[in-house]
């Protein structure tokens, strides 16, 4: 355990370089020139090196990712070219308020999408099913800009059960989750309703029937541990899938998180903002990929960490 | 004083939001149409406009004189302006700001401004810590000496990268200082919270009593501009600085109640299409001349709702200089046409038209390409990411078209040079640069700067006349085809009070917020 | 006793048909296998027949399709699912839009899907530097921001609907591998790969044979999911320059473009939703009952 | 123990029918038969014949959605239980009847350790606490004689070996005290020492709980023993019913005259094989020599998941079979059989050394291990489990012939419909799926994968141990022959001395992952040395209601163990030479 542990955090830790690499030679390729956004549109060509030199652009690729590395091996992520703030301070102050939007979200995910397949597989073949299966893909297939501007036209400004958007309370936190986690909960609902058709009918359910247990008992304790793995290896992926959707939530609900700025960093090529916010989620995604496959093996004993 | 308004009301509270978070709040660097505004509540320059116009008037300087060959300008400071941190602003402080934004250490995008000041290329090569040009010469008079006359000064003394810092809470926060903004303005920073809220509380202080008239702003960002609309809808917040959202403009127009909220004002700003000229077949200017005339205007305003009115040429209706006489080309598709053959390409020709991918700039776009198509050139639309568009302009071959909507010229200040320079003169047209039709006229070039070295403020009729002229002839070189110009609708809460002009201030984007009031104080 | 063993195989020993003979036969002998069949025929008719289906051409910004405020019409006899921002008709753009999207949904989510399974299948099955190997690369692709490598294809290449498609292949197949890995690597743990191993079956077998069969009704999930997750995925990319530009229709930039108008123009994000979530449940609906029919132990529930 | 005449089970026209590819098919017919409080009534029969599927009826636990009751009663007590729905069949099962199932492997929870699966079903029908279930589920536990009960409870199915899965299976049921238990096959797989001690355990809860008893088994022996009553069934259709003492010596049908003439008996039966001198057996060539075998299972525990104890299940095994030859290998449960013969497959890691026809297994090309493959073919104990369930057993049993590209697709399928004719089920039957066979059918389907390839060694894991004795015998006759015709060397794993007796000519004893006496049958038979042979030999039921034994010898000693601590390794035992090669144990 412990040496596979220490192995796998050699592998991330290599994993992060390989993305720091990539990405830094991505952005290195990119035909906009940050300088000149720096600079301004006023600014002579003289100005415009002057700033380069100043922010180490003329240098060779190898120089510029080098002198990256080891500042980030000192936890420094450098200075946004438009913000001109500390990108890790740009990135703490956003981080706590992304990951709560995605524990809220994998929390709405598991509750509305392995109940849905729990029931849909239970009652496999019913109007309940097919109900249930048709609701998880009008999740999958809804814009979620659509569905984050309907629950929060019909919740806070019709209903007003929660606040039109912001940051601070739990109140705050329940739309915007719920706009995410729609989304996974169709793919939990999906998968989770798959991998519980095929359980169901193993012999081993048949035992537990035989023993008398309740129904619950069988569902959560004999069913659920053998579908869920296919569900745990959703952990990391599941993060990866947040990056995409947490843009477009998180200005909905106006949440204050790293999504807005990664896009906003984007769209004005803000290299080192794009650099930081690609670490620490590719940092999240590792160690949430990490998670699922340790947690894999106390769910099924069979599979053993190699 | 005279500015004040004598309905105006104090105190009070007010929200307003912005779907992008502020970046910046130090006036070196700041020069987004959102920290624009409010780097001017937070700190002030020797100059600055009368509330709601483009008129000039002294500001941090009591009065101001200009030597007769219009070189050498003296500004007499105002006595007793105090910094927020209590300490008083003198002319030293006006030095070590100008010092500052010229100096490349501080990578300001406005240094470029201060390029005719004496001394400027010493520094901006870093050669020289401090502007010659510039002399303290007593605690409340400073002196600038140019080394060309330059029409625009004034105007470039009352821009945010002019505007006065205090040196020791600069090399206090050294490159945080944007984010610890200090400065003689009428509100002060009071919180600051990333990506969430930005607090202005009023400046007790503020040398220009009366004002501000409110007590506290608070910027809220982060979010959706619909969101904002219904939030103001709710009554939650006073003023969605993003404006109405395309997708709610109808909505909000045909409700009386809230179209009386609603605040219609021009802005200094031109959509157009670029062409570039380097590039064949738009090195031809009949061809130029020919998109010009293909253009349905009309059409392409209807699809954005009305919210902007035809351009013929490239200044702005509230721009001095602007030429109402100017017929520009007309809408006219079988003499585009012709032009088109007469060129030599009958059957037209293929191209690409750059745009941003940010609504409403690509149905824009696909509105341009149907009326290109309509005389036979099928332009390809490639909608990119702002900075992509920029460096495909920047390129010599890189864009043949680029409709400039969502990054065109807004100007930095009211005169008709700030359309020229960068955009259309040939110090523009180098690689990287903003000049994207790659349109260089020398005798023009040298024509600008005779008009800008006429400082005389007597003689600015003549002035304006001598840009009007220039721009005439670009429009006869067809590097552009202007399209439209904006116009502004700023929405309001009912509680908002003050003239109309402060919620469309030309120089204050988008709102005024030192002159605006609320109306439900006591 | 009499010999137990049985003299030479008579003749007439009835000789097994092949087992997946008849799959197609059971398949729309279902209700709703057939009803999802419908749908995509109608789908892929729609897209390949666009031009003799609608009268207008996709990209005509009609004038009297806009109101004079320049509001796009709410559907009517002229416009049957009504007009866009720029007054063209949405349904003649829907059906053009197929063709787009369909090239997206099936072959670029079908590249994925197949890519996704054979990198899982193999990483959970070798046991040591091959499947790790093969899952940290997947974790890489992972870590790694998608959007950029579009952003950077975009700037090197003209954009494309087979660069999209290629992008979506690329960037959606590290999902699959990873659910496929964890269940692959259950499933090389059961006794009868074990049993496979004894009687000398090979890697490829095993894993072609014995293995894949059992994880089908995973990859009909992800496959089924992923159409309308790509579909979607396609609006942006091309948003950020990579995919079909303007005016080339597709169903997700379609709602892409229109989503802010949801409630002053309903139908603009409506319709192509609708068509999205169609193609999607219809190729559920034959997932299922292919699942339910190449599933053994449920014969009988026909 | 008779004594109360109350009827508890009383099934009437039971007809169970199977859906399947083209259409139904009735696999049990009209069968009616009751069940007296304490009694216990033995169903024996052709493999295939619907004992399994009564037993699921009754339990309303038809597999779904292919099986399901056609017509006919099952009254337990007052109530009808085929017009009971899931909630109230819930609370009848366990709690009034319980049921041993016949595969172990598939039907304990793979996820779940034995501790939860044994207290869960404790918890469900008593209000007894955690603790005191889990103390409830020891007991059960080394009822069954499980070793090191306590720390097996936090151990997962797969680490168990077969009997011992067995086993916890059937200490799930007993502890429930249900009033009908029935138990299908429930000692197939367990030595005859273990299996006397639980069909002794059943009769101690029958005479404290009164409970009634269905047992299933198709070992006459285990009948003779146990039964009051005997039920013999063929082709879904009950043949003969009578009390034992009648039906062992008056049997009426032929099918049950047919069935008890195949019963294979210590020094004698039908098969026996004739005695083969041992300089015959000890050629210079053997299929496979075996030195110095070790195969360890680390035990982990802790926060860390340190390794802090070893499961030694093979402890230096050496031993080598020549062409031609038979060496049985018997030992109680859980003594390392099976993973002898996993070694042996390849399929677990060891120490030592294993050469199978001149060559190391330990680094082989992948050529020469498929080569390797080839020649060694293993027939696993648990055949549910070692089928691949989405393929039909036609392709699974051609598979090999595929895979070494033998014979052309038309000679493949006549090869293996010759084979399935040989094991006893029909051409037809190829084309079903390894879940619609009874046990029986599948473990001849294993046999015949097994043999497709006509390989030098094959390992047979208990591979007749489901079978019903007339089968037995056909596929028992089966194996010689091939062993007259091409020289096929077996290593055969049996708890079931008497088959051990008609088949093997050598056999070894293994005990705690060592072997404790080896020689020729009539050597080891005839002429024991090993107490813990003797014991094996003397615990073989006889099948004779005449001869039964009122009681099974207890033993008292401690249950022994091959889990160790680290560090803590079983002494090494040497083997002495008795004479003409009879190898025995030094008593340590
Ligand atoms: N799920 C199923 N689908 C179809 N047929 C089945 C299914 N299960 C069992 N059968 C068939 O039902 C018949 C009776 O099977 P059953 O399991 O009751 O036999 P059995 O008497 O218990 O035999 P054995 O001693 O070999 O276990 C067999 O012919 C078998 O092929
Ligand atoms: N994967 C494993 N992990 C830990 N222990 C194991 C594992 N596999 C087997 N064992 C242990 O090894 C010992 C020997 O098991 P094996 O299966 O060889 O027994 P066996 O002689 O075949 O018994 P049976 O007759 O009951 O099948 C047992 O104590 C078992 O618990
Ligand atoms: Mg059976
Ligand atoms: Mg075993």
């Amino acid at each position: 355990m412990i040496a596979y542990l220490g192995r796998r955090l050699i592998q991330s830790a290599l994993i992060l370089l390989g993305v720091s690499l990539i990405t830094f030679a991505l952005l290195y390729l990119l035909p906009a020139d940050p300088v000149r956004q720096i600079a301004g549109r006023s600014a002579t060509p003289q100005t415009v090196e002057n700033i380069r030199q100043q922010l180490g652009l003329d240098q060779p690729f190898v120089v510029q990712y080098w002198r990256y590395l080891t500042k980030l091996v000192s936890g420094d992520l450098g200075r946004s070219y438009i913000q001109r703030s500390e990108v890790t301070e740009l990135i703490v102050s956003r981080l706590p308020a992304s990951l709560l939007l995605m524990v809220g979200a994998i929390l709405c995910e598991l509750l509305i999408g392995l109940s849905m397949g729990l029931i849909a597989a239970v009652k496999r073949g019913t109007a309940t099913d097919q109900t249930l299966m048709v609701a998880s893909f009008v999740g999958v297939s809804a814009p979620q800009f659509v569905v984050g501007l309907l629950l929060l036209y019909v919740f806070a400004v019709r209903l007003s059960w929660f606040p039109i958007g912001g940051y601070g309370t739990w109140r705050h936190l329940v739309l915007p989750s719920l706009t995410m986690g729609i989304l996974g909960a169709g793919w939990y609902a999906r998968m989770m309703r798959s991998s519980m058709i095929d359980v169901l009918r193993q012999d081993y359910v048949r035992t537990a029937r035989a023993k008398g247990l309740a129904r619950g008992a069988i569902i959560f304790r004999h069913a659920l541990p053998n579908a869920i793995l296919p569900v745990i290896a959703m952990i990391g992926i599941d993060i990866g899938i947040f990056m995409g959707g947490i843009v477009v939530v998180e200005s909905v609900f106006g949440w204050p998180g790293i999504g807005q700025l990664a896009w906003q960093a984007i769209q004005r090529v803000d290299i080192p903002i794009i650099m930081g916010v690609t670490l620490v989620s590719a940092f999240a995604i590792v160690l949430g990929n990490l998670l699922a496959d340790i947690i894999a093996p106390f769910i099924d004993p069979r599979i053993k960490l190699r | 004083e005279d500015t004040i308004d004598p309905n105006a009301k104090q105190g009070g509270e007010i929200i307003a939001t912005y779907k992008d978070d502020v970046t910046t709040l130090d006036p070196a660097i700041g020069y987004d149409w959102q920290n624009w505004s409010m780097i001017k509540s937070l700190f002030d320059g020797l100059m600055d406009y009368e509330p709601g116009t483009t008129k000039l008037k002294p500001d941090l300087a009591e009065s101001y004189e200009i030597s007769p060959d219009g070189k050498t300008f003296t500004f007499k400071l105002r006595h007793g302006v105090k910094f927020h941190n209590g300490r008083e602003m003198t002319a030293d402080d006006v030095k070590y700001s100008l010092d500052r934004v010229t100096n490349p250490k501080t990578q300001s995008p406005g240094a470029g401004f201060f390029g005719s000041i004496k001394g400027y290329d010493d520094v901006a090569a870093g050669k020289a810590q401090s502007l010659s040009g510039v002399t303290v010469v007593d605690p409340y008079t400073v002196k600038f000496e140019l080394s060309r006359p330059d029409a625009t000064f004034l105007h470039v003394m009352a821009i945010n990268f002019s505007h006065v810092v205090p040196k020791e809470e600069v090399e206090k926060y050294g490159a945080d200082f944007g984010k610890h903004p200090v400065g003689t303005g009428a509100f002060k920073l009071a919180e600051w919270t990333l990506g969430q809220r930005i607090v202005f509380v009023r400046n007790p202080d503020y040398w220009h009593k009366g004002l501000p008239h409110v007590d506290k702003i608070t910027f809220e960002v982060g979010q959706e501009p619909i969101v904002a609309l219904l939030r103001l809808q709710k009554g939650e917040i006073d003023l969605p600085l993003d404006g109405i959202p395309p997708a709610k403009f109808q909505e909000v127009m045909s409700d009386p109640e809230q179209k009386a909220r609603v605040v219609e004002g021009g802005q200094l700003h031109t959509g157009y299409i670029t062409m570039n000229t380097t590039m064949a077949p738009f090195d031809n200017v009949k061809v130029r001349q020919a998109v010009n005339m293909a253009i349905n205007k009309a059409r392409i305003i209807q699809i954005i709702n009305g919210r902007a009115v035809p351009a013929n040429q490239p200044l702005p209706p509230s721009m001095p200089a602007y030429d109402k006489a100017f017929a520009g080309y007309p809408y006219d598709v079988a003499k585009a046409k012709a032009l088109l053959a007469e060129a030599g390409h009958p059957d037209g020709f293929d191209t690409q038209l750059f745009a941003m991918n940010t609504d409403p700039n690509p149905r824009i776009a696909q509105a341009i390409q149907q009326d290109l198509a309509a005389i036979g050139i099928k332009a390809s639309i490639q909608a990119l990411a702002q900075a992509n568009v920029i460096a495909a302009g920047g390129d010599k071959a890189g864009a043949p078209m680029i409709w400039s909507g969502g990054m065109g010229w807004i100007a930095d200040f009211p005169d008709p040079s700030n359309f020229y320079g960068p955009i259309l003169g040939c110090a523009g047209a180098v690689p990287g640069g903003w000049n994207w039709s790659w349109y260089c006229n020398k005798d023009l070039d040298a024509k600008a700067a005779e008009a800008d070295s006429i400082v005389d403020p007597a003689k600015s009729e003549q002035r304006y006349k001598m840009w009007s002229d220039i721009y005439a002839k670009i429009m006869a070189d067809a590097p552009w085809a202007p399209v439209f110009n904006e116009q502004r609708f700023t929405m309001k809460s009912a509680r908002m009070g003050g003239a109309d002009n402060l919620y469309v201030d030309p120089v204050h984007v988008p709102i005024n917020y030192d002159n605006v009031y609320v109306k439900d104080v006591q | 006793m009499t010999s137990p063993i049985a003299p030479d195989l008579p003749a007439t020993i009835r000789m097994p048909a092949k087992p997946r003979a008849g799959v197609w036969r059971r398949l729309v002998k279902r209700r709703l296998a057939l009803l999802g069949l419908v749908i995509v025929a109608i789908v892929v008719a729609g897209a390949v027949l666009a031009p003799w289906l609608t009268g207008y051409d996709p990209n005509e910004q009609m004038f009297d399709g806009l109101t004079i405020e320049g509001s796009p019409l709410p559907p009517d006899a002229k416009f049957w699912l009504g007009t866009d921002l720029l007054g063209r008709d949405l349904l003649t753009r829907i059906l053009y839009g197929a063709r787009t999207s369909l090239i997206i949904g099936i072959v670029a989510n079908g590249v994925a899907l197949l890519i996704g399974t054979l990198v899982g299948v193999t990483a959970g099955y070798f046991r040591g530097w091959i499947g790790s190997a093969l899952m940290r690369f997947t974790d890489l692709m992972m870590a790694f921001p998608a959007l950029l490598l579009a952003i950077c294809l975009a700037a090197v290449f003209q954009p494309s609907l087979w660069i999209v498609a290629m992008v979506i292949a690329l960037v959606n197949w590290v999902q699959t591998a990873r659910v496929i890995y964890t269940e692959t690597s259950s499933l090389a743990e059961r006794e009868f790969i074990d049993a496979e191993r004894t009687i000398g079956a090979g890697a490829p077998r095993i894993l072609f044979r014995h293995i894949l069969p059992h994880l089908l009704p995973t990859i009909i999930v992800w496959g089924t999911l992923g159409i309308s997750t790509t579909v979607l995925l396609e609006a942006t990319l091309s948003f950020l320059g990579i995919g079909v530009q303007p005016p080339t229709a597709s169903w997700g930039n379609i709602i892409f473009e229109n989503q802010t108008y949801f409630q002053a123009a309903p139908w603009l994000v409506f319709f192509p939703g609708a068509a999205i979530l169609a193609l999607a449940l219809a190729f559920n609906l034959i997932g299922d009952a292919l699942r339910d029919i190449l599933d053994p132990t449920q014969r009988g529930r026909e | 123990m008779t004594s109360t005449p109350e009827t508890i089970l009383d099934i009437a026209n039971l007809c169970v029918s199977v859906r399947g590819e083209d259409g139904s098919r009735e696999v049990v017919s009209s069968l009616s038969l009751t069940l007296k409080r304490g009694e216990t009534l033995c169903i024996a029969g052709e493999s295939g014949s619907g004992k399994s599927m009564t037993a699921l009826a009754i339990m309303q636990l038809l597999p779904q959605p292919a099986g399901r009751i056609s017509s006919g009663q099952i009254r337990l007590g007052d109530t009808e239980l085929t017009s009971l729905d899931e909630r109230q069949m819930r609370r009848i099962r366990g709690d009034r009847i319980a049921m041993i199932f016949q595969e172990p492997m598939t039907s304990l929870n793979p996820v779940l350790s034995i501790g939860r699966q044994l207290t869960e079903s404790i918890e469900a029908h008593t209000s007894l606490s955690q603790a005191e279930a889990r103390q409830r589920a020891i007991e059960a536990l080394k009822a069954v004689r499980i070793s090191e009960a306590e720390s097996r409870l936090k151990q997962f199915p797969h680490e168990l070996s077969g009997g011992m899965r067995q086993r916890v299976m059937i200490a799930m049921a007993l502890a429930l005290e249900p009033d009908v238990l029935i138990a299908d096959e429930p000692t197939t797989a367990l030595d005859v020492t273990v299996q006397g001690e639980v069909l002794e355990l059943l009769r101690d809860l029958q005479r404290q709980h009164g409970t009634s008893v269905i047992l299933i088994t198709h070992d006459m022996g285990v009948v003779a023993e146990m039964a009051d009553r005997v039920i013999i069934m063929r082709q879904g259709c009950m043949v003969e019913e009578g009390k034992t003492s009648d039906i062992f010596a008056r049997p009426r049908a032929d099918y049950t005259r047919e069935l008890l003439a195949a019963v294979p008996r210590i020094g004698g039966g039908v098969g026996r094989q004739k005695s083969r001198e041992p300089t015959e057996v000890l050629k210079p060539a053997n299929v496979a020599d075996v030195k110095d075998l070790h195969v360890r299972f680390d035990l982990r525990g802790g926060v860390f998941g340190r390794v802090n104890r070893r499961v030694h299940a093979v402890e230096g095994v050496s031993f080598s079979i020549a062409p031609n030859e038979t060496l049985a290998l018997v030992g109680e449960s859980g003594c390392g059989k099976s993973t002898t013969a996993k070694a042996l497959a390849g399929l677990v890691p060891y120490g030592g050394d294993i050469v199978i026809g001149g060559r190391n297994l330990s680094g082989l090309g992948r050529d020469e291990r498929k080569a390797v493959r080839r020649d060694v073919q293993m027939i696993f104990q648990d055949p549910f489990a070692s089928l691949d369930p989405r393929m039909r057993v036609g392709d699974l049993v051609a598979e090999p012939l595929v895979i070494h590209g033998i014979a052309s697709r038309e000679e493949r399928l006549s090869r293996v419909a010759t084979l399935f004719e040989r094991v006893g089920l029909s051409a037809d039957q190829m084309e079903l799926y390894p879940h619609e066979f009874s046990g029986g059918q599948r473990q001849r389907v294993c046999i015949a994968r097994a043999l497709a390839l006509r390989p030098k060694l094959i390992i047979a894991d208990e591979s007749v141990s489901a079978l019903d004795v007339s089968v037995q015998a056909r596929v028992l006759d089966l194996l010689k022959e091939l062993q007259r015709e091409f020289g096929v060397a077996y290593l055969f794993i049996s708890h079931d001395m008497a088959v051990v007796e008609n088949i093997s000519d050598r056999v070894a004893v293994m005990y705690l992952g060592q072997i404790v006496e080896m020689g020729t049958r009539d050597q080891v038979f005839s002429n024991p040395r090993h107490p813990y042979t003797k014991r094996l030999i003397e615990a073989v039921p006889v099948p004779d209601p005449a001869q039964r034994r009122s009681r099974f010898a207890r033993l008292d000693q401690e249950i022994p163990s091959a889990t160790r601590r680290i560090g803590d390794a079983p002494l090494k035992l040497s083997l002495l030479d008795v004479g003409n090669g009879h190898l025995v144990a030094a008593e340590g």
